[in-house]
């Protein structure tokens, strides 16, 4: 079937709903280079038109991709909740949004969540304005617990990423000594390795769970490994909080990563049987990012914005502590400049947290992309009044093992203060008693030097 | 960082614990320790950051070149070959990774007189910056060498790619006939590090392959891995696929070699 | 005398102040067109680091324009106050900045605007991000008063500018009941006249005056003629509240413009001497933006973000209730994009508060720029976190005489809702009163239906 | 706005005072009454807004077809003479308003050889946005010839000009030595309007002149001042300015004719 809308005398005519979504979304690089943006902002805005005026019940009878080819499909379409769908049901798109912004409040948006499909939220969001995007995820409410509570209201949590390019362990502790230091940390600790075999993956965790245990910290702690080192690291008795894994919205990104469902809730299983938790069981934490499926060229004519929403319709099947798009991390292919890295931002942040995901952003830019930090200080500041669960937290905002530049621990601070924000309440209770609440002390805590002696 | 009185890593070993916070210089080239004015970091950290900016920004357009490294290469008697992808230049290349995966045509046709099947494939591409591979590709191939010799692998002319994205490397195993190929490619540049390069090895290479079908080797640097320990790591890996018959997430990296140079790897305090 | 860094091993050599601030300011396409910008990133970075060691001192004793030749460089210099500039005077730019991250407060800094010279408060705007411009100003506190009280902290307000083509009485009553309704005119109600003769000058505001008394409204009116027009006006006994003008940082532009100091302080003589103001006497209101000295050819090789702060010099002597920088109005041959539109809105109202200055910006585009409502969302955001005084509000965004976009009414509501501010409190007060406070009535109050009767 | 059934100020004085919010639709083009959705404009105006937008940037780019005008002017008697800026294209003219001020060499040349010293020159500009002088320039002219000739005006051949900004009727002026310089140029293009022409009048025009020194008629469309009102306008400042030996601030606009069509200038209900 398909769908027409005519603007200034042409007739735009679109094929089947994985194209009407394609033109309908904003300008951006990686939809160029997949050959599936529109062609002129008349032909955008009459995909947006024909798109707002389609009714929502639509998408659960015309895929994306087809159900037979694709397991993240099957997912989306035997996941979906028709009772929780039935408040907006009778809605179009155009329809959803205004009911977004006038008569939803938190516990109505939770309550729908899992009626909703990725598709609907992607596309919705592709008739939002920034701060349409922005007012509807401040009204979102997604908590999430470990070993302490994220996502309260007036929350901002921190992941500190110590990253360090040999994954020496004194480099990557006096990293967490500074994040520590600057406030960060209370989304998790967490190291990319530079070097993914199963002896230094366990090295790692059993350093990081050591520090945690030795200064009491009220947080969690992750080494982003591939999730079949994680679950060999597991095998092996290494201390694992936390299980993370790239995913993407298709089988076939999913299979370039060397993942699938199964081999997901295997990891989550695995991490469930070690019950580290102490307040709550969310043990798994997912990256993703627009660009990752057309990269691995498993894209199937869809648009990356709606194909990062079924990125989260992975992500929530397995109640996630954590989920953030890299956004900026993957390249200019994708997303050009500041401009189209501040939208996708926001977009990803406002799908995941309707879709009931404890969304962060990993706000940030490479080298090779037309941005800069005054880019990264907009979409932060944008984030933070969003509602943002938590944001990266990197020393100087200078990853020097991934080779980009992400938000660092100042930018943290600097979002919690203008915005009034709290990091997690049994964190901020830890920096109170360690006396780092205000202030950074010039002199190190007694109870951090020996840690790097 | 520019330069300053804390050298990062400088003495690792003889000093005592850190006592104030940017003693945690010390121990990372990271930018820990910068201090605070209010929520930010100083003007003197902020205007180093811009200045690292400007110079990573320009390491995206450093070009290979080719010819240098080939007669480098070709001092320990290596064949080598140069090729380019179907990217026309480096605009293209950063905004269609998708021409920057193929082979350009007439290379594809030139290539194919080389073709030794069970070959071994190594690449050295400029990927998103030249300026590690030019300086540490010799010293990679000067490494591996012997140790490829006394293993038995029949090494194919070394082939010099430019505008190439890591699986490039798919094509030129395929037109080879190669058994594995091993891509060393310049990692995008990031504001401490211009230098850094990433091997990439896959194993019955053809065009398809996915990454999940590869390992990587990252952070190839004199501040990071030293090309000998990355040297040493490849050919690990390489006997362990050629015993798997496979590279990829089916194959860890389980060698346990400890790095020399690098701080042990553990830290007393820490391990009761 | 001359400056130079070293970067990257080039010693960049920059032969006066003027050129220093100008190869030290963020990319923008006036500069660029003035042929005053920096040729490179490194070229930048050297300026920046050659300005932050330079002691604020310098500024007393160089002049980026001529004390003879300018009447505004006789201003700042006569004008400035060196017992207030006193904490400051051992510092550097860098050290400045630093300073007005970490100690300064809301008192300090209104202590110290006399002190400034707007070249001063324009050079650290250079070396600031854009979270530290909206940090650094939201600690300012600078409150004026005629009919109502602007500027107190939480509060945001909003000019309605209701203008029409052919200044149809009706079309403007119709604009100013639909941004009532939607809580909009605490700032001012002010009218672009489309044409500036002096009958129909008058004829508006005895329109607008009758108006307001007959709601009751504690606000103030004002017609944008140019000044010798309103002069004209007060002459013949109209009922002006506010004298409105566009001015510039330099006596060139503002010959341009059709004034002087001179005129301006006829013109707020003849204000005062009408004694409207019931709360206080602030009786200017002033407009500037980045590009019209350069377009006047009167920039004299400055960089225009610098004029701007000089235009503030002049706006603050004449101590106005209103002050805004028109930003992304004059067009894109100035401020070519969103990104550049978004940091000069942030860098204006920086410059502006830290002079004293209560100043609103007028978050706009042409239709000639590279911007969109995306990038107006950014940018209010932003401006809302880092405290601006007030805001435009035209119906629906879309100003059918001016011919561009700025804010809309609906824009004001978001972000008073997504920033929990208020509008002045007497208009507040106001508002609940006429029971529109919450929610737009579909019924217009009684009252209000007559006037277009 | 894309069209709808409260056709704006359709039938202005036929219906009573306004109930509902939306009615005050009926007095302005501007888009007021929208409704809302809590704090936001409903999908449709929000929709309404991106396709004016879309138009609108289009706009931008609409070029003057001089030749038709010419022959439109010439069905009048009018002589034309086709000029154009230094601005080559229309991304330098965007970009470089100081070469769309300046008379392109040759044209300065081939324009001298029609001076007229004390001579009125009229301009037809393109601007920001040619498709509203396309539609109203023969218009407005039309209305002025009979004018000017009873007030003894010596009209000087009418310039097309194409790239061309507000000052370059200085340029013109100066070129045909003329007593004062009429410039007729597209305004920039908005949402609601993109038709709309303004008049910047200039006496004793030279290079060099400032802002200050013109008077200007603005938003000259048929939703705004019709180009009858604003050939009586322009006339009026014409004489105004003969009397004066000026334009600029120095002239007031003190004429006071009522536009017809308009609505009543007072808002009975407002004037006790
Ligand atoms: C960009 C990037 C990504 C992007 C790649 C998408 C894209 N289009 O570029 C994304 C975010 C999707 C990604 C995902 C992952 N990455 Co990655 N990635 C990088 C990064 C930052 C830069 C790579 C680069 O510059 N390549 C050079 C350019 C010129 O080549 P390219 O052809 O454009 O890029 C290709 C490769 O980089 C490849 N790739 C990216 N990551 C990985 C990881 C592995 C193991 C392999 C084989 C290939 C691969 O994907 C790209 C497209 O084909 C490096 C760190 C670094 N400093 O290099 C880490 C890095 C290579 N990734 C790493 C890891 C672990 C992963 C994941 C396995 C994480 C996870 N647990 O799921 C996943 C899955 C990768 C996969 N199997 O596909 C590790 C590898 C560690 C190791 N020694 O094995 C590195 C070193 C960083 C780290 N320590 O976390 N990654
Ligand atoms: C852009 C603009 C400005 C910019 C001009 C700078 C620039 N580089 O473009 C700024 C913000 C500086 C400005 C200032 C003023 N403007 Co103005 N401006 C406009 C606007 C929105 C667009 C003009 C346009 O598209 N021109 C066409 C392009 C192709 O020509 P251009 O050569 O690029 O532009 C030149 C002219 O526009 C000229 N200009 C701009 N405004 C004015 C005003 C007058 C009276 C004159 C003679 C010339 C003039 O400046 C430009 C550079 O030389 C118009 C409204 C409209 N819808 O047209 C109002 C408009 C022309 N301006 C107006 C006014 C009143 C002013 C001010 C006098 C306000 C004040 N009280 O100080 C000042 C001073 C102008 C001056 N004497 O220099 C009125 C004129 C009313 C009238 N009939 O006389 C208009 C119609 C809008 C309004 N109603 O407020 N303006």
């Amino acid at each position: 079937m398909g769908f027409a809308h005519t603007v200034g005398g042409t007739r735009y005519v679109f094929d089947d709903l994985r194209t009407l979504l394609a033109r309908a979304t904003p300008a951006r690089s990686g939809d160029l280079l997949a050959g599936v943006a529109a062609a002129s902002s008349a032909e955008r805005v009459a995909a947006q038109r024909a798109l707002a005026d389609l009714p929502l019940g639509h998408f659960l009878d015309e895929s994306v991709i087809p159900y037979e080819a694709d397991e993240v499909t099957r997912l989306i379409v035997d996941s979906h909740d028709p009772r929780a769908f039935a408040p907006v049901r009778h809605l179009t798109v155009g329809g959803f949004r205004d009911w977004l912004l006038a008569d939803a409040d938190g516990a109505v948006l939770s309550a729908l969540a899992p009626g909703l499909t990725p598709e609907m939220v992607a596309a919705v969001s592709k008739i939002c304005r920034v701060q349409d995007l922005v007012a509807i995820a401040a009204k979102c409410r997604v908590v999430t617990r470990f070993r302490n509570t994220l996502g309260l209201p007036g929350t901002l949590s921190i992941r500190l990423q110590p990253n360090d390019p040999v994954d020496d362990p004194k480099g990557v502790a006096a990293q967490i000594l500074d994040g520590l230091l600057l406030g960060a940390g209370d989304a998790v600790i967490g190291v990319n390795p530079a070097t993914d075999s199963p002896d230094n993956i366990c090295r790692l965790l059993t350093m990081l769970d050591a520090l945690r245990e030795r200064f009491a910290i009220p947080t969690q702690s992750c080494v982003l490994a591939h999730v079949t080192t994680t679950l060999l690291a597991i095998e092996r008795g290494a201390p694992v909080d936390i299980v993370f894994q790239s995913i993407g919205g298709t089988e076939g990104v999913n299979r370039s990563f060397g993942v699938s469902l199964d081999l997901l809730r295997e990891a989550r299983e695995a991490a469930l049987g070690l019950r580290r938790g102490t307040l709550g069981d969310n043990v798994m934490y997912f990256e993703t990012g627009q660009g990752s499926a057309l990269s691995a060229e498993a894209h199937h004519g869809c648009d990356q914005q709606t194909l990062e929403a079924r990125a989260y319709a992975v992500a929530r099947a397995f109640a996630p502590l954590l989920v953030n798009s890299v956004v900026g991390f993957i390249g200019p292919e994708y997303l050009f400049d500041g401009k189209q890295i501040l939208r996708a931002g926001l977009e990803d942040h406002f799908c995941g947290k309707l879709l009931g995901l404890p969304m962060g952003v990993d706000v940030c830019y490479t080298n090779h992309a037309e941005a800069d930090q005054d880019d990264m200080d907009a979409l932060l500041t944008l984030l933070g009044v969003a509602g943002v669960t938590y944001v990266m937290g990197v020393p100087g905002a200078d990853d020097v093992m991934l080779a980009y530049q992400s938000t660092s621990f100042h930018d943290g601070l600097y979002a919690r203060a203008v915005l009034g924000k709290r990091p997690a309440p049994e964190f901020a209770a830890w920096l109170d008693a360690m006396g780092i609440a205000r202030r950074t002390p010039e002199q190190l805590p007694a109870v951090m030097a020996p840690v790097l002696a | 960082m520019s330069g300053g009185a804390d050298e990062p890593g400088s003495g690792r070993a003889e000093v005592g614990p850190p006592l104030l916070w940017r003693d945690l210089r010390r121990f990372t080239t990271a930018r820990v320790g910068l201090g605070r004015v209010g929520h930010a970091q100083p003007t003197s950290a902020h205007l180093d950051f811009q200045e690292a900016h400007a110079r990573a920004r320009d390491a995206v357009w450093s070009a290979l070149d080719s010819t240098a490294l080939a007669s480098s290469l070709e001092a320990f008697g290596v064949a080598t070959r140069q090729v380019a992808s179907e990217a026309a230049d480096r605009r293209t290349y950063l905004l269609r990774p998708d021409l920057g995966r193929r082979l350009a045509a007439a290379d594809r046709e030139v290539l194919a007189a080389d073709s030794r099947p069970g070959c071994l494939a190594l690449v050295v591409a400029d990927g998103l910056c030249a300026s590690g591979v030019q300086t540490q590709a010799a010293e990679l191939v000067a490494h591996l060498l012997p140790a490829l010799g006394a293993s038995g692998w029949d090494l194919a002319p070394v082939v010099l790619a430019s505008q190439a994205r890591v699986a490039l490397g798919d094509d030129v195993g395929e037109v080879l006939g190669a058994v594995a190929v091993a891509v060393m490619i310049g990692e995008r540049p990031g504001l401490s590090a211009i230098d850094s390069v990433g091997i990439y090895l896959t194993w019955a290479p053809h065009r398809g392959r996915t990454d999940a079908e590869r390992n990587c080797i990252s952070n190839i640097r004199p501040a990071g891995l030293r090309p000998a320990d990355a040297a040493r790591k490849l050919l690990w890996l390489l006997a362990a696929a050629r015993r798997l018959g496979a590279t990829g997430v089916a194959l860890k990296d389980d060698e346990s070699v400890a790095l020399e140079g690098t701080a042990s790897p553990t830290i007393d305090a820490m391990q009761r």
